[in-house]
């Protein structure tokens, strides 16, 4: 449909966002912007050890310090019964505040309420904890021995947390034996941290009907409201959460962590308000991490490169308590998309899981539920086979390709993917970055010794969980929903219980409604984040906003449709089948002069129904039948400077396909900033610990976040391949930069190195590991 | 101890403890939210504001005791009379923001730096952004916006070179 | 996070500061720009008892070029070096470069040359370009004003010859001539970050294109910042070519004697420490027109 | 972070003077550089809090302290445990006493530092220098007292 034809559209415009104007002004309403009177700050003791017994904690001087209400202790909160909080993964529980014992650095180990900011960490300085060290299991490959159990508190007396396996495990050993090619290859994606700027917080308050108000950076505020009712017993109607503004989220805003419990207990034990507010130190330190996953990647496949089969065995890393943010019937999450864009007639995917005394975590960084991962292993493996079988990297992935005409797609690990043409997309991506001239440029720069890479990625994710029969999070199904209410001037809001972050929903609802109801999306509020007023949802984490929400809200705007085509009707005094939706507008079949709009429907929808019901409004639950999966092929370029190993990253070029885009503006910021974050992972964070236990990264001075010096400049372009279950076609685009380009970089970087004969290296690919590994295959050369 | 400092072009008397970060002053003693609290190492930049005009400087890693005496200028200050600062038209026209948290800071930096260098190429605000940190653009649409600013401000006097 | 209470003090003449640091000696502290200090603070690392604030003391605040010398305030700002205009004249080129890859544009604005000299950070900035400039500080003690040279100054890790109940009052950089040239050269994480490795070499040449003097100093490479004697020994008198390069460059790796640290390995910063003086010493000679 | 640190005093004192020495708790505690106080528990315990001023870094840092002596060696060994700043550190440090001749004894001492918290992440290069200070100049101290 062209822009004549189409007066009012809304989907598919470059429309600013709604948001922005309180956001350039100062006028954002974030979490630690909140004030109440009479409100107390909350200051956390952490644990300086790794493992250790508390053998005692003295709050005498704390209690002395001017401005400290209350102390609270591991103790005290067992005592009420607060003592532990479940996971989400739902199969473990974490301490609230340390009892007995702390299992990892920072671990939350007393509560300090005080008048003050400072007075509140004047208080918690001085608090004493005295602790007697324990061993310390600092790698999950140690902690698989059982020589230190870490969790006596659990029934099962081992450090080892799940096995969860997925595909044709005979089948795929058979395979794999009579390939006449093979690799096999140990991957790490390291321990990551999302990381937004604005760290955790929450105000917790009692109101003077005993209602629980619970302002708290969330991305998932009923399942917060649930879950809290849960946890403390109290009422569901008697909690209310909202969650403000939020400074970014990533996947860090999913779980309930020890300080939002810590914060509502004191609120109700001191009877005033209470906030706490994450220190950047406890943001990297304590709540959520992502990754820590070391793959074993095999792949099989014949002698020109048809791939035949593949084996995935990993080993994860969880940390003290195991606090994936995870679908129930998912505890490796969505790992089983590691067969990516290519037809594998056999796999079989394992994941093992260990406890070690490092942070809780495992959450989905900007990933649906390990997907990153997946794709990671998968998209470095088929550039080792490449290299393996001597053949050209894009050659293979072409070969391999799953192809337009066998979607729907069954894949070998169990998923139906819905749409894609990988070589359209790829093709696209080729020709934008000018593979041919590259290759020339390469081969010339080879011979002269300088080291060039052009690495590929060309992923498919699985995003927007999902269908109820497979997914939910402590047994609620994984929905989304959407409350439409057109106002008589035609105006309207829209709520969901999804929550943004800074993915703009403000605008992108407002275009959905605006295009499914021919209204001004100007008009169109979008509330989100308030149990009290939006309608039960999951959350927005995964890409599952609009894959699921954004269904939701389509399904409520034409419900509302449906509603207006009979006051419609009795407006153009027809019957309801004589009327018909075109161009934004209601008409009367055959007769294009006889409309009315639906600003005028949504006016007679309270002043002039005849026998309808009146008003115009309208919920939507909406179950998806599958999940969608966007896809994408990336390509990145890089020079490396042998002498200081520094990489610089030429160009990149991200093609992607989320299927029908609603608002470009949006979704090419999306790219941008998961293109960043993917480049921060392979070339300059993680989160380290070293062999004691010690967290290394404890702040923005050494947890790196890539500034604008270092960030490359991104190219972008799009394939579009609707979705054909989703009722706008989309796929979800918030995460797919992210999860395909950390592959693309170290492809590149592989690529560039390849003459030397290095074949892989682990993120992230600082200056000091390129070099070393440089000077190691010129010394070997030499040898 | 007392603290006198000009903010936004209005005046501020408050009783502080010494301890006072600027940031948390602006934020919690004079109301002013728009400033904002990213990381204890004066490392993110959110926290940016411009002293005596041109100079940006990190709120949090200065005492509201060194402001007494001095202008203040935060993000509540930029627009003039209903009307967006031109960094501010830059940075919603480009799409210069996401999640909004950095943004204030971005602003600041952005101000100062125009101050300095009125016609800065992409490599010179790039460089001139480099104590900020963005979490979500990818500073892409970051540059665009100063570059619109420095277009727009630029206009009326004619050209730099 | 928010730092341990403390009193301020805020002078407003240096006889004034003087006394109060006489007063509280080791329990003082002096806050310049307070880009390290006040990091140091929040963390509570550092928690003085009295913060003695000499950002009023606008005569520390100057930036002069006299006959032989530039002065360098206590309270100059790093900015003020960037921004400086003779900043772009080639002579200063050391500084030039410098004043671009401190910390990050931002702190630039606040933190000071003379705070940054006094922090003595082994991985600072300015310390190797003070020992690459020759620099020396003014420093006020109880017997008076005293000139450190920069070798003398620089004590070992975080300690500088300032002793309790002193202050330093500015830094003087000599002029250099007019065939002179230098360059900063740093290993970075990502801006902001100390140097995982650096180099400050300046170089000044004699009509006949011979070497007349030379400073080359290392940061991230011990304790504090270090000269690389054996290096501006090679230079000294000579020709600059591959092979004096070559050997200067393996003498800044001898004398590198780095800690081992999240930046890189003591192998990879002792490796850089030779590589960067390399190329260090190359754009200098470049920008004096000399190609090596 | 883990840091290491090595090195030799002559003593001149005998073996057996310099063993008794170094197996009093009241005495090695007063070997600290910049000690405030010392509290002894019993012969192997005693609690010292030393004064710490490295650069920006300043304040008293309380230690526990455990002696360790293994008298057939003439080895004896300290765990020491610190905390302050909301960090904890932790050293061991260990001396081989042997007789150099002419009533002087050789104290060869080796010293390890474990930081954890703040001070290891933030202050780990002020740290390094301080701790290596602290068991260089004790061991420097335990020669002093025994030359006067």
């Amino acid at each position: 449909m062209s822009i004549q034809t189409k007066p009012l559209h809304s989907v598919g415009v470059h429309m600013k966002r709604k948001e922005d104007p309180r956001f350039i002004q100062g006028k954002g309403h974030y979490i630690d912007d909140l004030s109440f009177p009479g409100m107390l700050y909350l200051s956390l003791v952490r644990s300086t050890y790794p493992h250790a017994e508390i053998t005692n904690i003295d709050i005498s001087e704390a209690m002395k310090v001017p401005g400290v209400k209350a102390v609270i202790t591991g103790k005290d909160l067992e005592a009420a019964g607060l003592g532990w909080l479940p996971t989400f993964h739902g199969f473990d529980k974490q301490m609230v505040l340390a009892i007995g014992k702390v299992l990892f650095q920072y671990q939350e180990v007393a509560a300090v309420f005080a008048e003050t900011r400072a007075a509140a960490v004047d208080g918690a300085e001085a608090v004493q904890v005295d602790y007697a060290p324990l061993p310390v299991v600092a790698d999950p490959f140690a902690s698989k021995t059982d020589k230190t159990l870490l969790r006596p508190d659990r029934e099962s007396k081992t450090n080892h947390i799940f096995h969860w396996e997925v595909g044709d495990k005979e089948g795929t050993a058979r395979a794999m034996a009579s390939s006449p090619k093979r690799i096999k290859q140990r991957l790490w994606f390291q321990r990551c941290h999302p990381a937004p700027l604005e760290p955790c917080g929450c105000v917790a308050y009692f109101d003077t009907m005993g209602r629980l108000q619970f302002h708290v950076t969330s991305q998932a505020p009923h399942v917060y409201r649930t879950a809290l009712s849960l946890v403390t017993g109290i009422p569901e109607d008697k909690i209310h959460v909202m969650s403000p503004d939020l400074g970014g989220g990533f996947g860090n805003k999913v779980p309930v962590y020890p300080g939002y419990v810590c914060a509502i207990v004191g609120a109700l034990k001191i009877g005033r308000p209470v906030k706490w507010i994450e220190t950047r130190t406890e943001n990297l330190t304590s709540t959520g991490f992502a990754r820590d996953y070391h793959m074993d990647v095999e792949i099989g496949a014949t002698a020109d490169g048809k791939v035949t089969a593949l084996h995935v065995a990993t080993t994860a890393d969880h940390g003290a308590f195991d606090a994936a943010a995870d679908p129930s019937k998912y505890p490796a999450g969505i790992f089983g998309i590691v067969t990516g864009s290519y037809s594998f007639p056999v796999a079989h995917a394992e994941v093992d899981a260990y406890f070690t005394n490092k942070a809780p975590g495992g959450i989905a960084y900007r990933c649906s539920f390990r997907v990153t991962e997946a794709s990671y292993a998968i998209e470095r493996g088929m550039d080792i086979l490449a290299d393996e079988l001597g053949m050209d990297a894009v050659e293979l992935r072409k070969k391999n390709f799953i192809r337009k005409d066998q979607f729907p797609y069954p894949s070998a690990l169990g998923f139906t993917y819905d749409s894609g043409d990988y070589h359209k997309t790829l093709d696209v991506a080729l020709e934008k970055i000018g593979y041919t001239g590259l290759l020339k440029e390469q081969a010339e720069k080879r011979a002269r010794g300088e080291l060039m890479g052009i690495g590929f990625s060309t992923f498919t994710e699985v995003v927007g969980a999902g269908p109820s029969k497979h997914f939910d999070i402590l047994g609620i199904k994984m929905f989304d929903s959407a409350e439409i209410r057109i106002h008589p001037t035609g105006a309207g809001i829209v709520r969901t219980g999804t929550k943004s972050q800074g993915q703009g929903h403000e605008t992108t609802w407002a275009q959905i409604v605006a295009e499914e109801l021919g209204l001004d999306p100007q008009t169109i509020m979008v509330e989100e984040g308030d149990t009290d007023t939006a309608p039960y949802g999951l959350g927005t984490y995964a890409s599952r906003s609009t894959p699921v929400a954004g269904a939701a809200i389509t399904m409520a705007a034409r419900r509302i449709r449906e509603k207006a085509r009979k006051i419609a009707a009795h407006l153009l005094e027809v019957g309801e089948g004589d009327v018909e939706w075109i161009d934004y507008k209601f008409q009367v079949k055959g007769v294009p002069a006889k409309t009315v709009t639906m600003k005028e429907v949504a006016f007679a929808a309270y002043t002039n129904m005849a026998q309808n019901e009146p008003g115009l409004e309208a919920t939507y639950y909406y179950d998806p039948p599958n999940m969608t999966y966007p896809n994408g092929a990336y390509v990145a370029v890089v020079d490396i400077d042998r002498e200081t190993g520094e990489t610089k990253v030429r160009r990149f070029v991200a093609v992607d396909d989320c299927g029908v885009v609603i608002n470009p503006m949006i979704v090419e910021g999306q790219i941008h900033g998961g293109l960043t974050e993917g480049f921060a992972m392979a070339f300059i964070q993680e989160i380290q610990y070293d062999a004691q236990g010690n967290n290394l990264n404890t702040n923005f001075t050494d947890y790196l976040v890539p500034t604008s010096l270092e960030t490359p400049h991104w190219e972008t372009g799009n394939t579009v391949t609707p979705s054909p279950h989703h009722p706008m076609g989309a796929k979800g685009v918030g995460e797919s930069p992210n999860v395909g380009s950390p592959a693309a970089f170290v492809n590149a970087v592989i690529d560039a190195l390849s003459p030397l004969g290095v074949r892989h290296l682990d993120m992230p690919l600082t200056r000091d590991k390129v070099w070393r590994a440089i000077r190691d295959a010129e010394v070997k050369k030499k040898a | 101890m007392k603290v006198h400092v000009t903010i936004n072009g209005v005046n501020y008397e408050k009783d502080v403890e010494p301890r006072t970060l600027l940031a948390y002053f602006l934020r919690e003693d004079c109301g002013l939210t728009g400033t904002h609290v990213g990381c204890d190492t004066s490392s993110c930049g959110c926290c940016v504001v411009v002293m005596d005009g041109t100079r940006a400087v990190k709120s949090c890693t200065m005492f509201a005791a060194q402001a007494d005496g001095h202008e203040i200028l935060t993000v509540e200050g930029l627009a003039e009379g209903g009307t967006l600062h031109a960094l501010q038209q830059g940075f919603w026209d480009q799409h210069g923001l996401q999640c909004g948290y950095c943004t204030p800071g971005m602003l600041l930096t952005s101000y100062a730096l125009l101050k300095h260098q009125p016609n800065p190429s992409e490599a010179d605000i790039r460089e001139g952004l480099s104590g900020n940190l963005c979490r979500c653009t990818g500073y892409q649409n970051i540059v665009k916006a100063v570059q619109q600013a420095a277009g727009a401000l630029g206009q009326p006097v004619g050209t730099h070179t | 996070m928010i730092p341990a209470a403390f009193d301020y003090l805020r002078p407003h003449s240096t006889d004034e500061a003087f006394a109060h640091l006489q007063q509280h000696g080791a329990e003082a502290r002096v806050l310049a720009g307070g880009q390290s200090l006040i990091p140091a603070m929040r963390f509570r690392l550092a928690r003085p008892a009295v913060l003695i604030d000499i950002n009023s003391l606008t005569d520390l605040a100057h930036l002069r070029i006299t006959d032989h010398m530039l002065e360098i305030g206590a309270i100059a700002r790093d900015s003020d070096i960037e921004r400086a205009p003779w900043i772009g004249e080639r002579r200063w080129s050391l500084l030039h470069d410098v004043s671009r890859l401190v910390a990050d544009p931002v702190v630039r604005q606040m933190g000071t040359v003379v705070g940054s000299l006094c922090h003595n950070d082994p991985a600072g900035d300015w310390t190797a370009v003070a020992l690459a400039s020759r620099a020396s500080v003014v420093v006020r003690g109880k017997g008076g004003i005293r000139r450190v040279a920069i070798d003398d100054f620089l004590v070992d890790s975080f300690a500088t010859a300032v002793g309790d109940g002193e202050m330093a009052l500015g830094a003087e950089f000599p002029v250099p001539d007019d065939r002179t040239a230098g360059s900063y050269q740093k290993v970075e994480r990502k801006v902001g970050d100390f140097a995982t490795a650096a180099a400050a070499v300046q170089v000044s040449l004699n009509a006949d294109g011979t070497i007349r003097t030379a400073g080359v100093a290392l940061s991230a490479a011990g304790a504090c910042a270090v000269r690389v004697n054996a290096a501006e020994q090679l230079l000294t008198g000579q020709k600059p070519t591959a092979e004096l390069i070559r050997a200067v460059s393996n003498a800044a790796w001898q004398r590198s004697a780095p800690q081992a640290d999240l930046r890189g390995s003591v192998e990879f910063k002792k490796h850089l420490a030779g590589v960067l003086v390399a190329k260090g010493l190359r754009q200098a000679l470049a920008r004096l027109g000399v190609q090596s | 972070m883990n840091l290491q640190y090595t090195g030799e005093e002559k003593i001149p004192a005998g073996l057996d003077t310099v063993w008794a020495f170094v197996t009093d708790a009241e005495k090695v505690g007063h070997c600290f550089p910049e000690v405030v106080d010392v509290t002894v528990q019993d012969p192997t315990h005693f609690e010292a809090v030393v004064k710490v001023g490295v650069g920006p870094v300043r304040g008293k840092f309380k230690m526990k302290v455990e002696l360790l002596p293994a008298s057939s060696k003439r080895r004896i060994d300290m765990k020491i445990s610190g905390g302050g700043f909301g960090s904890a550190v932790d050293l061991t440090s260990g001396a081989d006493l042997v007789d150099a001749g002419d009533g002087t004894t050789l104290l060869k001492w080796s010293g390890q530092a474990e930081a954890r918290g703040p001070v290891a992440a933030v202050g780990g290069r002020v740290l390094d220098a301080q701790a290596q200070k602290l068991i260089a100049q004790a061991f420097g101290n335990v020669r002093q007292h025994l030359t006067v």
